[in-house]
């Protein structure tokens, strides 16, 4: 099972040090998000997990796999789905294109785009032609979405997915991310800010403060005041 | 007090800078004139019209920094404003040898009489009179920036797209520059200089004079740049560096902000190509070459793009280096040369004076860590050790190191 | 003070565009400086060569001609190929007094003191090849095509001149230049077809340089410009350029140079069997210039002896006279002008790469300084000699011209 | 040598008769075997009377001899003897046939001639040959008559065309024996249908003869001439603007393939690759190094040199940009500016790597009979190694369209350059990536090399000649476009062959360059540029 | 009648059509602004939202339509510079700030003084200058990494550092695109507070997809869809309406 365990982990960027001994865990079947406010380090806890920046201290294993010396496409190629903070779409792509980016970790006879992308994000299928850098914000964040779930991912990291996306769509992202929990067994690792999501799809929350982990527990804990204070200005 | 004003504008680096330029401006002429032959700590004859050429070298890559440091104009075609100024000196001293050539005549310089030209062009009328050369030499790089720039920043010409205009730029001249029936000697060139201003140019006293003419243009323009990059005029050079557009909406015009700077740039470039040239002997089209423009980027960034110093430093180690090599190594000398360049990207990524910078930071930083321990909001600004990188600009930024505001 | 080894300046490019032509005038220098020095040297001191790179770059020449004399103190200097180069070192060896051999033909107009031209001047090379294609080929039309350069300009505009005089007509002299590095020479090469299509028989006179007379030859073989309806007669084209190609399809084609490698002497079998021994290949050949050096090299030597001394002023005075073999059975002496005399060859090239001598000068040529055909130069004369004693001595005036009237 | 044509003697005898005239005044008729000893160690003006006396001979023999001297077959032997070269190493005795045995006779040396003597053989051999059996040798004795246009010619003419059954020679014959005609002393009406033939042949050979027959026609036949030059000229235009385009697409076809490996490393990659030019010289390198070795092993494969270079061009220089890639270029992602200082120094090393190894001159690189001569298509006369190089050109683009465009590499390079961390976090092995991707620069950069080494100069230098070009190219097209570099070398080099003709090479250039200045100011992106919020920061 | 509207409005969109590709982004969209007004702009991912905002600020030129500021200003003459003199200021939804400058400086280079060339290099910062540098940071709550580069900041401070510059320039109308997409709950209520303060004196054009910051804003919204407007009124009203129920808030 793909079980995610993130421990005492350190990142820095240069001299500046952005996560202090964090440990967390995201369980198969679970959706596990991690809040806090700006600048506490959400986005650094999973570029470290992806792989796409590098960590100074800590352990990471994926599936009791240590994933410390593998690059970011090793680590997809292990099953973990990226829909990373800003959208990082391909800009020149097409529509479809960023889609297929998606190919690359999989056998040739996995290679199809699932439908149910299609049916969460219509809009995508009326617009495979276009550039994906033409695309409004919102429906960047869409197509960033989907390409996630090109690559049949065991593991999807989500950051802050419902930026910028119209409410009607939020609302179906949640329903597909318990499907996806629900009915894939997949291992959600969420990080979020908006707190209505949040309370409603979570199996487990962890706090973030000034990079350090300050809580951890169930959705229900989010009413808790001590858990408010970290989330104040 | 104006001049304590402008000493706290320029900065502390600056005016050490600007110290030593004037020390050396001094030094070694009285070095060489004064000591006796010999004398160990005599600048060699030959020694002084080669550093002042290191020093206009100097000079160009610095007015280059300014626009490609600083706003991010990668020119390709900077070595046209130096060669511009060069031929504006040069049509000077042709002039000046008067009856002297070899066919005495008074006017035509030889390339003209032996070519047939019966009379003198009328775009060489003129400069027989220093004044009017002089102007020309700053004027007519200066207006061929501006007229290009106009159209160029206009037109939202950037990127490589400007890089490879501004090459072409040059390109056009050099080949203009090579035809004989430009008026200009064709591919040798305006050589066989004897005075300027009256003095030999030969003569040790003159060479002095240049080197310590070199050096103080040097000096003035640091002056200069450092008072602009210094200012908030820098700092939106900077911003049109990183985010073209985005300054655009917060109101700056971002082309005159361009083309003030590509401007001056050249007419940096171009006084400090009216030096050169009678410290050499010779300007011709070569001058114009796009290798010759590309070689300046590259002493910029070997020194350090972005920081002033570095280009100056950067100008004087590379030639510095093919000087020496291409004396002692003759064979070998390229791959010395470019193995310096590959080992300079590699192994330091801002140059030169990056290792310094940074190796005063890393000392700043062990001495503020050891003093508190605070944390992730350290209030001290060091400059990160890894830069930041703009996703929008194909110009990493790097140097410049900020100067907080307070 | 004489003890230790005399130096020698070799000031060639050894990277850039010229490195294709200048290298292997290191190489020669050098060769000439070991057998020399296996000779027995001169004065009875070894021979010491000092190898710079001038790049490519022509004000790095002069500050490398600067360093030779001044901090490396060499005793005389060999080098330079395009006439910019020369130029750009010339005040050099005024200023610090040394000298300098300069081995390439070149459009002529200068005599200095300092520098003794090896090469051929514009009366050496290109008018006898022009009267060589009037007479033997009845040429009418002539295309003058050439790289837009000085030198070819220059020779253009003596041979227009020589054309004109001759009673050619303006309408059929065509004149061309291009850039350096030509490439592309298809519009030329049919342009110069058209134009010799037009009836007489036509010509080229090339002073195509360097790099673009590959592509340019490769371009008249493949539009089958045969030799026998267009003759190209070239003085830039010698074998080392030729050995960049199959010449089979231009076999017939000209050039006018003072020496040939398939010129059959005891000295130049000798000169080439040293050459290919000291270059380790047999597929090496010779050329002109390179013949300018064995000649200057040989007397410098021979003046220096005379004089007894490496010092410039005395070499000044001993060289004039000096005679000493070339390599194509003649004897080349330094002329009071500081050119030489040489034979001038014209050859047609063979499908080997090699050139067929078909004609030859039956006298020696003495170089001319000043061309007799521009009007402003006819009235100069070069003598280095007492009592004249100046470079550009105007024999109407009898006055000598420019600086040294000023500065003696 | 058995029947020497259709005719046999009594024609041949006729020939020599015509011929006597052209031969030299030579005292008494000699034979072959007196005339041929005669020719060892010769001067050019003997060697022009034992010509002149061999025609005069009459006899059979003399013809081979003639063909070998002008061919440059003919060989003399230190003893005296004279040979004709059979095959390689192999030689004959030109009087007996014998095998040449190189103990006996010493060592040979060609006979060399000049050019005057050269056309004189042509002459003597196109009259000796126009009755050959085989009609393409007929042929081309009748257009070498054509070109000689030698009145004595006309009789000759007159016989083989009575023979001739060949329509197409048929027509060179006529148009040899019109323009001999041109030069008799005929009449007015026989004057004006030899215009009309030669006329009707509309080339510039024709314009030539006709050109060379103003000076001394009579008033009236001048107006016939004028016609017929006016109506040569007319078509001769037409053609020309052709044959412009033509040379504008091939030197366009030469820049694009320059251009096309940049298009990959800075069109798509953004390396500013300064080491480009240094790829497409290995490129032609490779090629020279395969000629040599087919040289000394297998000169029979020479043919299909190009063939075994192309592959392996493309192997040595991809290799070489893997290992840059790996080397250098690796680490400088993020900053694309420094990769002009480090490729620059790389091209610096490069080239003088080469000038150690291979020396700083230019090294021989031949043309395959196939790339060599032209053909005539229409009036347009097309180089056959212009030709094959549009040809390559046009392949190696469309293959690299297909590869870029329609395999997953290609959707994959596109990825990874835009956006590198994002495209390895989707699961693309960015190392690899890359280094195929810079690999496949350079690798079809040394494809234009070994297409360049066809028609320029295998020195050190020739990258550098390249370089400034091709950067030119990719960001005229607009940059990461491939089509647009396919347009914009094609366009640059329409442009170029149009304005030669008028403002000369030099100016033209200068003003292509201008062009591209004012063209950058109306679309600052190039001419395929990008468009829309994908682009615009 | 049309043309009292345009005068009295601060601005002032009829029949805006763009096109790109063959794509109509907007369809003849009118949209009126008045002086210290706030609105609120919502509607479905790809409405045109931000398109409109582009060609208000001149980065897109409309093909057909009027855009006019305060009454008689065409604006589709201008070009981003003169618009932004003109007092028009925008957030981007990208935030996009100049990652090599510091915190500070961001603010500083866009505080609203003369923008020529001269003028910057001849200024020097006067006291009052430093206190709204610091008011501006407090706000923003910046004021910690005043000195660390642009682009060091996490993304939420980057949109904050965004709502910082656009304050400095104290424009006579701010865009502003999503701004509190990536915040946390309690930011989120602050910087509604912001927004409301602000209007009292300048006129703010929010969009947001957020509805519970819409809310807070307690002001006139306006629903765009496909290029047009698809509902205005009150939250209450707009939020009521079946098509916008259906197109964006979904069930
Ligand atoms: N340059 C362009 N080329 C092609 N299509 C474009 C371009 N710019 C915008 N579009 C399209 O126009 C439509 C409107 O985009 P816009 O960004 O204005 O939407 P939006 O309302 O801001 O959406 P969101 O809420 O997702 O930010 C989108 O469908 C987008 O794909
Ligand atoms: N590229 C970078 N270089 C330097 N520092 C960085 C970089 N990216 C983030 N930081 C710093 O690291 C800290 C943590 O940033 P991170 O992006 O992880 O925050 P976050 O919790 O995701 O915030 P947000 O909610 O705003 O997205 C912040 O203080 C930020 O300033
Ligand atoms: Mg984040
Ligand atoms: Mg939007």
């Amino acid at each position: 099972m793909t079980t995610l365990t993130v421990t005492d982990l350190d990142l820095h960027y240069g001299a500046a040090q952005a996560l202090k001994k964090v440990s967390i865990t995201a369980q198969p079947n679970k959706i596990t998000s991690v809040l806090g406010r700006n600048g506490v380090g959400k986005s650094s806890l999973l570029r470290a997990i992806t792989g796409t920046h590098p960590i100074t201290n800590g352990i990471i294993t994926l599936a009791e796999r240590d994933l410390k010396r593998s690059a970011p496409y090793a680590r997809a190629r292990m099953g973990i789905g990226y829909v990373p903070q800003g959208r990082e779409i391909f800009p020149l792509l097409t529509v479809k294109e960023n889609l297929l980016t998606g190919y690359a970790p999989l056998k040739p006879k996995d290679r199809s785009i699932p439908e149910t992308i299609f049916e969460l994000f219509p809009v995508l299928k009326s617009m495979l032609g276009r550039r994906g850098g033409d695309l409004s914000g919102g429906q960047q964040q869409q197509l960033a979405i989907g390409r996630a779930l090109v690559t049949r991912p065991s593991l999807l990291v989500l950051d802050e997915p419902t930026e910028g996306i119209q409410p009607s769509i939020i609302k179906d992202i949640g329903r597909a991310l318990q499907f996806l929990r629900d009915e894939m067994g997949m291992t959600i690792l969420l990080v979020e800010q908006y707190l209505d999501f949040c309370r409603e799809l979570s199996d487990h929350i962890y706090v973030m403060d000034r990079g350090e982990i300050m809580h951890e527990g169930p959705a229900s804990d989010l009413d808790d005041p001590n858990v408010k204070r970290h989330l104040m200005v | 007090m104006i001049t304590a004003k402008i000493f706290e504008k320029l900065g502390v680096k600056a005016i050490w800078v600007v110290a030593i330029l004037l020390a050396l401006a001094i030094a070694v002429p009285m070095s060489n004139l004064l000591l006796p032959v010999g004398h160990p700590l005599r600048v060699p004859n030959y020694l002084v019209p080669l550093m002042g050429q290191y020093l206009t070298y100097a000079t160009l890559a610095l007015a280059l920094d300014l626009v490609w440091g600083y706003c991010g104009i990668l020119s390709l075609g900077h070595g046209a404003f130096f060669a511009l100024g060069g031929y504006a000196m040069g049509m000077y001293l042709m002039r000046q040898i008067g009856t002297r050539g070899v066919y005495s005549n008074a006017v035509l310089p030889d390339f003209m009489v032996f070519l047939g030209w019966r009379e003198l062009p009328w775009y060489w009328q003129g400069f027989d009179m220093f004044w009017f050369a002089a102007i020309m030499m700053a004027f007519v790089p200066g207006l061929l920036a501006f007229i290009f720039g106009w159209f160029a920043f206009r037109s939202r010409v950037t990127g490589v797209y400007l890089s490879i205009i501004t090459q072409a730029l040059t390109y056009a001249l050099m080949l203009a520059f090579f035809r004989n029936d430009m008026g200009f000697g064709g591919n040798n060139g305006l050589t066989d200089f004897r005075d300027i201003l009256g003095a030999p140019i030969p003569a040790a006293t003159t060479r002095a004079s240049l080197f310590a003419a070199s050096a103080i243009l040097l000096a003035l323009c640091f002056i200069l740049c450092s008072l602009i990059v210094r200012s908030k005029l820098g700092k939106v050079m900077v911003a049109v560096r990183d985010a073209e557009s985005r300054t655009r909406f917060i109101g700056y015009r971002v082309e005159n902000v361009k083309l003030f700077a590509f401007t001056v740039s050249a007419v940096m470039a171009g006084l400090a190509g009216a030096l050169y040239v009678p410290q050499v002997g010779i300007i011709n089209p070569g001058e114009f070459a796009p290798a010759n423009s590309i070689e300046v980027v590259i002493w910029t960034a070997v020194g350090g793009r972005g920081t002033l110093v570095g280009p100056i430093i950067g100008a004087i180690v590379v030639n510095a280096a093919k000087s020496y090599f291409t004396g002692t190594f003759a064979d070998l000398w390229l791959f010395i040369l470019g193995g310096m360049f590959v080992f300079v990207t590699l192994f330091m990524p801002k140059g030169i004076v990056g290792i310094f910078t940074s190796t005063w930071s890393a000392l700043q930083q062990r001495r503020a860590s050891a003093s508190a321990e605070k944390g992730v909001d350290t209030e001290p600004p060091t400059p990160p050790a890894q830069k930041p990188q703009p996703r929008q600009s194909n110009d990493a930024p790097d140097g410049a190191k900020p100067s907080p505001a307070e | 003070q004489d003890e230790g080894p005399i130096k020698v300046g070799i000031l060639h490019s050894l990277s850039g565009t010229m490195a294709i032509s200048e290298t292997t005038l290191r190489d020669v220098m050098l060769m000439l400086i070991e057998q020399q020095n296996e000779a027995g040297g001169i004065l009875g001191r070894q021979i010491e060569p000092v190898v710079v790179d001038i790049a490519s770059d022509w004000p790095l020449a002069a500050e490398l001609a600067r360093r030779l004399i001044e901090v490396d103190e060499v005793d005389a200097v060999f080098g330079c190929w395009t006439s910019v180069c020369r130029k750009s070192v010339l005040p050099v060896f005024e200023e610090l007094n040394s000298l300098l051999f300069y081995p390439v033909q070149y459009e002529g107009e200068e005599s200095q003191r300092n520098v003794f031209y090896t090469g051929a001047s514009p009366n050496q090379q290109a008018i006898p090849a022009v009267d060589y294609l009037m007479e033997e080929e009845g040429v009418e039309r002539w295309v003058l095509a050439g790289t837009d350069y000085v030198y070819p300009q220059t020779t253009n505009l003596i041979l227009e001149q020589y054309l004109l005089d001759a009673g050619v007509a303006e309408d059929d002299i065509m004149i061309n230049y291009t850039p350096f590095g030509h490439s592309d020479w298809q519009t030329i090469v049919s342009d110069i077809v058209a134009f010799g299509s037009e009836g007489p028989k036509t010509a080229v006179v090339s002073t195509i340089n360097g790099d673009a007379n590959v592509p340019f030859y490769r371009e008249l073989a493949n539009q089958g410009v045969a030799a026998e309806d267009i003759p190209v007669v070239a003085f830039s084209v010698g074998e080392e350029e030729l050995s960049g190609f199959d010449t089979a399809p231009l076999v017939g084609h000209l050039a006018a140079w003072n020496y040939f490698m398939s010129v059959e002497t005891p000295e130049n079998e000798e000169f080439i069997a040293a050459w290919h021994d000291y270059i380790g290949s047999e597929d090496r050949v010779t050329n002109d210039p390179m013949e300018a050096h064995y000649i200057g090299f040989n007397m410098w030597v021979e003046a220096v002896e005379a004089a007894g001394t490496t010092d410039a002023d005395a070499v000044i005075d001993a060289i004039v006279g000096v005679q000493v073999p070339n390599l194509t059975g003649g004897i080349a002496e330094m002329l009071p002008n500081h050119h030489i005399t040489k034979p001038v060859l014209i050859g047609e090239i063979q499908d080997d790469g090699q050139f067929f001598v078909v004609w030859e000068t039956e006298d020696l040529v003495p170089g001319d300084a000043w061309s007799d055909f521009l009007p402003e130069s006819a009235v100069l004369e070069a003598d280095w000699t007492d009592p004249i004693n100046c470079g550009n001595y105007n024999t109407e005036t009898e006055t000598c011209g420019g600086s040294e009237a000023v500065a003696e | 040598m058995g029947s020497l044509n259709r005719f046999g003697r009594p024609f041949l005898a006729l020939i020599f008769i015509a011929l006597a005239a052209l031969a030299a005044p030579s005292a008494k008729a000699q034979s072959v075997a007196e005339i041929v000893p005669q020719m060892y160690d010769a001067s050019l003006g003997d060697l022009r009377d034992a010509v002149a006396a061999l025609v005069a001979t009459g006899e059979d023999a003399a013809l081979p001899i003639l063909q070998a001297l002008g061919a440059g077959n003919l060989y003399e032997a230190d003893n005296g003897g004279i040979f004709i070269q059979t095959g390689r190493n192999q030689y004959e005795d030109a009087l007996t046939g014998a095998e040449a045995d190189l103990d006996v006779t010493g060592d040979l040396s060609t006979i060399r001639i000049n050019n005057s003597l050269r056309r004189d053989i042509a002459a003597a051999v196109g009259s000796l040959t126009l009755m050959s059996e085989n009609p393409a040798t007929r042929r081309a004795a009748a257009a070498q008559m054509f070109s000689t246009a030698d009145p004595a010619n006309i009789e000759l003419l007159d016989q083989a065309l009575a023979e001739e059954d060949n329509p197409g020679v048929r027509t060179v014959m006529e148009q040899a024996r019109a323009a001999a005609m041109l030069r008799a002393d005929i009449s007015e009406e026989d004057f004006a249908a030899a215009v009309a033939v030669i006329a009707a042949r509309g080339d510039r050979q024709a314009l030539g003869i006709l050109n060379a027959n103003l000076a001394n026609a009579s008033e009236a036949e001048r107006v016939n001439i004028e016609a017929g030059i006016s109506r040569i000229n007319q078509s001769l235009q037409l053609w020309g603007i052709g044959q412009n385009v033509w040379y504008g697409v091939s030197l366009g076809s030469v820049l694009l393939l320059a251009a096309i490996g940049l298009a990959i490393t800075f069109g798509v990659m953004g390396v500013i690759n300064m080491a480009h030019g240094e790829m497409v010289m290995i490129g032609a390198y490779v090629t020279f190094f395969v000629q040599e070795i087919i040289r000394t092993t297998n000169p029979g494969l020479f043919d299909y040199s190009l063939a075994i270079a192309i592959p392996m061009a493309f192997a040595v220089t991809g290799l070489i940009g893997i290992a840059i890639e790996r080397g250098i270029i690796r680490w400088l992602y993020g900053r694309p500016l420094e990769t002009l200082l480090a490729t620059w120094g790389l091209s610096l090393i490069i080239q003088q790597g080469v000038r150690t190894i291979f020396g700083a001159t230019n090294r021989e690189v031949g043309n395959p009979s196939w790339m060599s001569g032209a053909f005539e298509l229409g009036g347009l006369a097309i180089t056959w190694n212009r030709m094959w190089i549009v040809v390559f050109a046009l392949v190696v683009f469309a293959l690299l369209l297909l590869v870029l465009n329609k395999t997953p590499l290609g959707l994959q390079m596109r990825a990874v350059t835009q956006n590198r961390r994002m495209a390895s976090a989707m699961g693309i092995r960015t190392p690899w990536v890359d280094a195929m991707t810079f690999g496949l620069g350079s690798g079809v950069a040394g494809l234009a090399g070994v297409a360049l080494s066809q028609i320029d100069n295998v020195s050190p230098n020739l990258g550098q000649s390249y370089i400034i070009d091709s950067f030119m190219v990719v960001v005229f097209g607009g940059v990461g476009n491939l089509w647009g570099t396919l347009v914009g070398a094609l366009t640059l080099g329409v442009a170029n062959k149009f304005l030669e003709p008028y403002a000369g090479a030099v100016l033209a250039k200068i003003l292509i360059l201008v062009l591209i200045i004012l063209f950058i100011q109306r679309r600052p992106r190039g001419l395929f540029a990008l468009k829309g919020r994908a682009v615009e920061a | 009648m049309v043309d009292t509207l345009r005068d009295g409005s601060l601005l002032y969109l009829d029949g805006v059509s763009v096109t790109f590709d063959g794509f109509r982004a907007l369809n003849s969209l009118s949209l009126v602004v008045q002086r210290d007004e706030l609105q609120a702009i919502i509607g479905p991912n790809g409405a045109g939202k931000t398109t409109m905002m582009d060609i208000i600020t001149g980065k897109t030129r409309p093909d057909t339509g009027e855009v006019f500021f305060e009454g008689g200003i065409d604006l589709t003459k201008k070009d981003e510079t003169e618009i932004a003199n003109l007092g028009i200021g925008r957030k981007f939804q990208k935030p996009t700030v100049f990652g090599s400058h510091t915190v500070w400086d961001n603010i500083e280079l866009s505080l609203k003084k003369p923008r020529g060339v001269f003028a910057s290099w001849f200024y020097t910062r006067d006291s009052a200058d430093t206190d709204r540098i610091t008011a501006i940071l407090d706000t923003v709550r910046l004021t910690h990494r005043k000195h660390e580069f642009a682009a060091n900041l996490s993304h939420g401070q980057k949109q904050w550092l965004e709502i910082g510059m656009l304050l400095a320039q104290d424009p006579k109308l701010l865009l502003v695109d999503e701004p509190v997409a990536g915040m946390t709950d309690s930011e989120t209520e602050e910087t509604s507070k912001l927004l409301k303060e602000i209007s009292k004196h300048h006129s703010v054009v929010v969009v947001e997809h957020d509805m519970s910051f819409v809310r807070d804003l307690d002001c006139r919204v306006t629903c765009l869809a496909e290029g047009a407007v698809l509902a205005q009124g009150s939250l209450e009203h707009v939020s009521s309406d079946p098509l916008v129920i259906e197109r964006y808030l979904g069930r």
